[in-house]
């Protein structure tokens, strides 16, 4: 039982806290959100020499090995940064459906590149209709010559714009929420069919709506087996649940203690803020949820470190619970506190509780964890 | 005891209704409550000036306010009725700060002159006013604020900033709390005088809120003349006419009818929203939690009522009428966070408006009003006496602790 | 519009404040609870020459025609002295139903000594496996002779001890949850065939668990129609849904106002506890919780008296949702803040927590009336 | 960072899952939870002397005490599979005023002769002890108790009342904060007595908790003459020990293991609690709720882990250990209070003791203990320092508010 950071994990959460703290302040990250792509390919070619795209994948593929709680370390900590850099969509996501599936072409054609950071990449799995199922899959992938054609639409793929190759979910069999026929296939950005609407989202990241329209891919274009795609996705999905929700974790680390040091100094009937109590117990209650979903966080990582399963899942769908309750209760209590300056693009505590709000619908809602938590 | 209407009231119903489908149809309606110009849709399309003008032509523009100045003879029931029925239909209301806040201050503490000249040009939603309350220092803490006038001749020259301005970057005037002498208590020595937008030394910043909505402005007032004529009531006693307009209107700050709107496209919204086959609606963890709205809703609705049944019978509004604001604003707010949940990940697009502009908006097409809403709905519970400062005031008032 | 009360119900209200505040203290009550019976006739007597007894009955069977705003009236008053007479049992819930279905014969021989209090009923409604459906019922009544023969076991049959009649539901066709199907009889308390397991309740109430072996009960004491009896059920416990939530309404005022006070008076920390802003913000919120709830009760009570059906149904399941949520809150905080105080028998506080809590799960809890509201 | 357990954590584990079979076997178990002797059950039936023996004879009685005194050399992890185990089966435990409040006071500050003359009789559940901490007039703001011990030669006479006296009347001695000076800090001048309850001047009133439980006290102490040698430490200095003493014992106060027994029996209880033919469990709404607070209990499970763990490699326990308390009385009053609800209307009978004796408990063998220890349980958020002193403390310790 030891709640302790390795060595290793320690020299990763310090480059990261590092580079949070000497390079990416609240000014620098609305420039880079303002620009052409919404996020900085210097960064991305910084965080590609730090090695933290290699973070989550084996040594013989060029990675670092890591698991879920070096994706937790890393996570947390551009959480904490607010990071718009699409990690995410790219090495969690894309990344994440590779090194569970790819063989060894797939992975040497697009593991290296992501990790090197020559290739930006996203998952798209989710529909119009899906919500949060998984086996909610409409698109079709049918038989042609040797390999398949595409079609259907992708709803809010995270990173769309600046992917260059996709892992797109499709029917290959079976009925529509069917867990069993979904196939993964890697398709290129500038496939001829594929065509996207980019656009911002409301807590700073950039996504798309990608239509598929009969787009060929070759038979070496299946990730993983026909068919057996789910599997896949849930694993990919449990893993990034628990990146968004240490993202989460972070974000509510800065939103409390930004609201105490904010209670501190601002004056009002003559004495700051935080001397009034019902304040400061508000502001007990926002450390006391950060600490149940940092405890919530650390169990699912080490629960899916000791390999994937019912228990795993559980655990997963738990931290998500309680990131949810908790993401939400401290992003709405820190606007609260900080009054009308907490409701300013100029602060960054609206942009925390813009991206909290938002970590609650991704990958399931409370009621959806809630429910599989109980039923695993 | 009894809920029911009376004949004259059903009439009276009847007839609001169809003036309602004549000047602010469905399909009005619709475009309005879908589109993303939420700061714009605050200001005035062809269609809103028609509404406002049928209103003026009818004399409906300001039922609350005397008789003299354009105000009708409804009954609290009719009152009642008409705030039901334009929330129902989501109708343009006039700018609250003219019509709500400042008005009622002029028609009872105004000289002639002021109210010759300014409550025809706000109830004919001529003239746009800004309400130059807080300030950087004072916040929930109002009275403490710095702004000071220092009268020179015929004139007060006024120096200061106020921050979260609503619309002062739109408005014509600004009615404005300056101090005019240090007093004893910080209540004191403050006056109320109204401030020509265009009068040299005033400078609108825009303040942009989350979402990137532009609406609340910081004024900084330097060396600004303001004559004498244009001071309210008596020096110094501009708190009491204040703090007398935070109380005067309290049915409708509840924001009952519009949080009812809200909880029905909510459900229509979950409706439609696709889930294992079916659609959200059916999903019984989320139906439970919009029913639990809907009854702490009703609940509301009910209490609004009370106090409304008491001003009827000439009655003071009693405790409870304290409650609207604070409950009302969890309620609105908790409808909010829901639909944007309802939404799922087609909660997240936010694209820019020429996008929308030229390809239409992505998902369902509450999503950005929605969105924006929520976002600049966060302030309910903040401005105006955020709900902590509330509590307080129940404590000591109701409560008497 | 209207929310004030008639002359009439204005007096109503004030011979029960008079009796709550002058001969119904708290030491009167732990006195009569102390007793054999756990009420006192004396009191009952009283009841019945205030009139009290006759409220909800019509004029031509001796009653005062009074309505469910009236009943609220009583409840309300006799939830603020948490009255122990069984005044539920006998007069809403065993009166309910004779005043509903019974024919003249049988209103004959049992409201006038309801009314004169010389009788006192209990309806057995409720039995162990039936949570809150009214139909499910698994006691059965079999054609015998003229007659039927009732068998089965009725759970917490409240005023079961003192009752000199019962009110059963049993089956006469149908399966054990169909609406259809369920007769409601008229069985005298000392019926051979019939036995009590009387009990206290938590709450300072009486109840019994009542079996019922093979009673035998002629034609005459089918009360309402044969197979019909679900319909008059569920009306009975509508207006008893709003009664015990109006006594509940009581029980709140009592609770917020009495810790208001005692937070006036106890000094800790060399000031009023009252002086605390973490405990005024909390009686707020028991005061705003009273007040919602209150609102619900007239509207409850006004739906009720505009005639029984969808509307009136929903409004009773609002208020007793409401009910559940506020009376919980209020309950708990009454004792919390009363500290070690709340927790003693000698105080009134821990008392009205006991019944609020106990009124949360009568006629159905707040899932229950959640679903119901939702659903009609 | 893993949770995995050494292979000789596992084989401790099994040690002491055998040594409960033994002494604390299933149909005990079952017979004590059961029992409707809410009060007489913490008392030692022939059952609970035979597990204490037992503890004592396996050197396993008080594992946190130092070893000189009978205290065991376990690591933490040893220790919460300990607490973890016993808790599960819910075994009786030691007396917690003697063993775990009392205890650390006198093996760090008592005399020697105070050492060797109570703490084997703790130890082994010889002698019980009351608190005699909490006053009429110092509750919450118990710095503000006001009996006194005056020195007369070589004993101090001690007046005054103490209240919630747990335990008092079946006690042997007390522990007892008194006034010996009026400082001019209220903290200052108390010092830490020992009072033995057959000493004249002691008079112990029963104080009735809802659902008739007597549990709690009134002491009167009148002229008590209390010898000097019973004085623990220095005079004067008694707050110090108090305080010491109340963040002595981390874990096991959000009593995680209880709530988890507490959490399942809920679960099985639903599972066999009837509803539309199927059962409680089938009901969405309920188990949702109850799946919530078995996420609510699973985070603090976790969170106690870490506190401990901080423990394990020698740290002081982090900030994130003072949420244990209040998290831990929230959750077990939410699990109490859904429990109650899941039996519905047999939540209500409340028989006397002769009744259950003669014929048996009255619909779930289960509702007498759950509603007493639902009862009881108000007050875990009360005393021992109530969820808002907790979160004041905190809020001054850990945001430096």
């Amino acid at each position: 039982m030891d709640f302790s950071l390795s060595e290793e994990q320690t020299l990763l959460k310090d480059s990261l806290e590092r580079f949070i703290q000497n390079d990416y302040d609240f000014d620098t990250r609305r420039k880079v959100m303002a620009g052409e792509e919404g996020f900085s390919r210097e960064n991305w070619k910084q965080f590609a020499e730090l090695g933290w795209l290699a973070v989550p994948f084996a040594e013989e593929d060029g990675g670092i090995g890591g698991g879920a709680i070096e994706l937790m370390i890393v996570m947390e900590q551009l959480g904490r940064g607010l990071v718009v850099e699409p990690y995410l969509a790219t090495v969690i996501l894309a990344g994440g459906a590779l090194k569970y599936a790819g063989n060894e072409a797939q992975k040497g054609a697009y593991l290296g590149a992501i990790i090197e950071g020559s290739k930006m990449g996203a998952l798209a799995f989710a529909e119009p209709q899906s919500r949060f199922k998984l086996a909610d899959v409409a698109t079709t992938a049918t038989a042609d010559g040797d390999g398949y054609a595409l079609s259907g639409h992708k709803a809010v793929v995270l990173g769309g714009p600046s992917a260059d190759f996709f892992v797109v979910s499709a029917r290959t069999s079976g009925g529509p929420r069917d867990a069993d026929g979904i196939t993964l296939f890697l398709v290129d950005g500038d496939a001829a069919g594929l065509s996207r609407r980019d656009y911002p989202t409301v807590d700073g990241l950039r996504a798309s709506e990608v239509t598929l329209d009969g787009v060929k891919v070759g038979a070496d274009a299946v990730l993983g087996t026909v068919g057996g795609g789910h599997a896949v996705l849930e694993q990919v999905i449990d893993e990034a649940t628990l990146a968004v929700g240490a993202e989460a974790v972070g974000g509510m680390e800065v939103c409390y203690k930004d609201t105490v040091e904010y209670s501190k100094q601002r004056v009002q009937f003559g004495q700051p803020i935080g001397k009034f109590q019902v304040l400061q117990h508000r502001m007990v209650d926002m450390f006391m949820e950060y600490e149940q979903a940092k405890s919530m966080m650390y169990l699912a990582a080490m629960r899916l470190d000791e390999g994937y399963g019912a228990v795993a899942k559980k655990a997963v769908s738990g931290f998500k619970v309680q990131v949810g309750k908790s993401g939400r209760f401290v992003g709405q209590q820190a606007v609260q506190l900080h009054g009308g300056m907490g409701m300013t693009e100029e602060l960054n505590i609206g942009h925390y509780f813009k991206r909290l709000t938002m970590i609650d619908t991704t990958f399931g809602n409370v009621d959806f964890h809630l429910k599989r938590y109980g039923a695993v | 005891m009894d809920l029911a209407l009376t004949d004259a009231d059903l009439a009276f119903q009847a007839e609001v209704r169809e003036f309602i489908a004549t000047y602010w149809p469905e399909d009005v309606r619709r475009a309005r409550a879908t589109s993303s110009r939420f700061e714009e849709s605050r200001g005035h399309s062809p269609e809103v000036r028609r509404w406002i003008d049928a209103l003026n032509e009818r004399g409906w523009a300001v039922p609350n306010w005397p008789q003299q100045w354009g105000g009708t003879d409804w009954n609290p029931t009719q009152k009642y009725i008409w705030d039901k029925e334009t929330a129902k239909a989501e109708c343009p209301q006039l700018s609250a700060f003219g019509a709500r806040m400042l008005a009622p201050v002029l028609y009872t503490w105004g000289t002639e002159a002021q109210q010759n000249e300014f409550l025809p040009k706000i109830r004919e939603e001529r003239m746009i006013w800004c309400q130059g309350y807080s300030e950087p220092g004072a916040g929930s803490d109002l009275a403490g604020l710095a702004t000071r006038a220092v009268r020179e001749g015929d004139e007060y020259v006024v120096n200061g900033t106020k921050l979260w301005t609503s619309g002062a970057h739109v408005a014509d005037w600004m009615f404005c709390l300056v101090r005019t002498e240090s007093g004893a208590k910080k209540q004191e020595g403050i006056s109320f005088v109204l401030i020509d937008m265009k009068t040299p030394g005033i400078t609108v910043n825009p303040v942009y809120i989350l979402g990137g909505i532009h609406s609340v402005n910081e004024v900084e007032l330097k060396d600004v003349r303001v004559p004498v004529e244009n001071l309210v009531g008596e020096e110094n006693k501009g708190w009491t006419y204040a703090k007398g307009l935070l109380t005067h209107e309290r049915t409708g700050i509840a924001g009952v009818a519009r949080s009812e709107v809200q909880l029905a496209r909510l459900k229509r919204i979950a409706q439609e929203t696709g889930m294992d086959g079916g659609t959200l609606w059916d999903d019984p963890a989320f139906r439970t939690r919009v029913t639990e709205l809907e009854v702490d809703l009703e609940a509301l609705s009910v209490t609004e009522l009370r106090v409304l049944a008491q001003v009827a019978q000439g009655g003071a509004p009693g405790p409870e009428s304290s409650i609207l604001k604070i409950r009302g604003t969890e309620i609105g707010q908790a409808i909010a966070m829901m639909t944007i949940e309802a939404f799922g990940y087609y909660g997240m697009p936010y694209p820019e408006q020429t996008l929308i502009d030229n390809e239409g908006p992505i998902g369902n097409p509450y999503v950005m009003p929605t969105m924006k809403g929520m976002l600049y709905g966060r302030a309910s519970s903040i401005f105006g006496g955020s709900n902590e400062i509330q509590k307080n005031i129940i404590s000591k008032a109701v409560l008497g602790l």
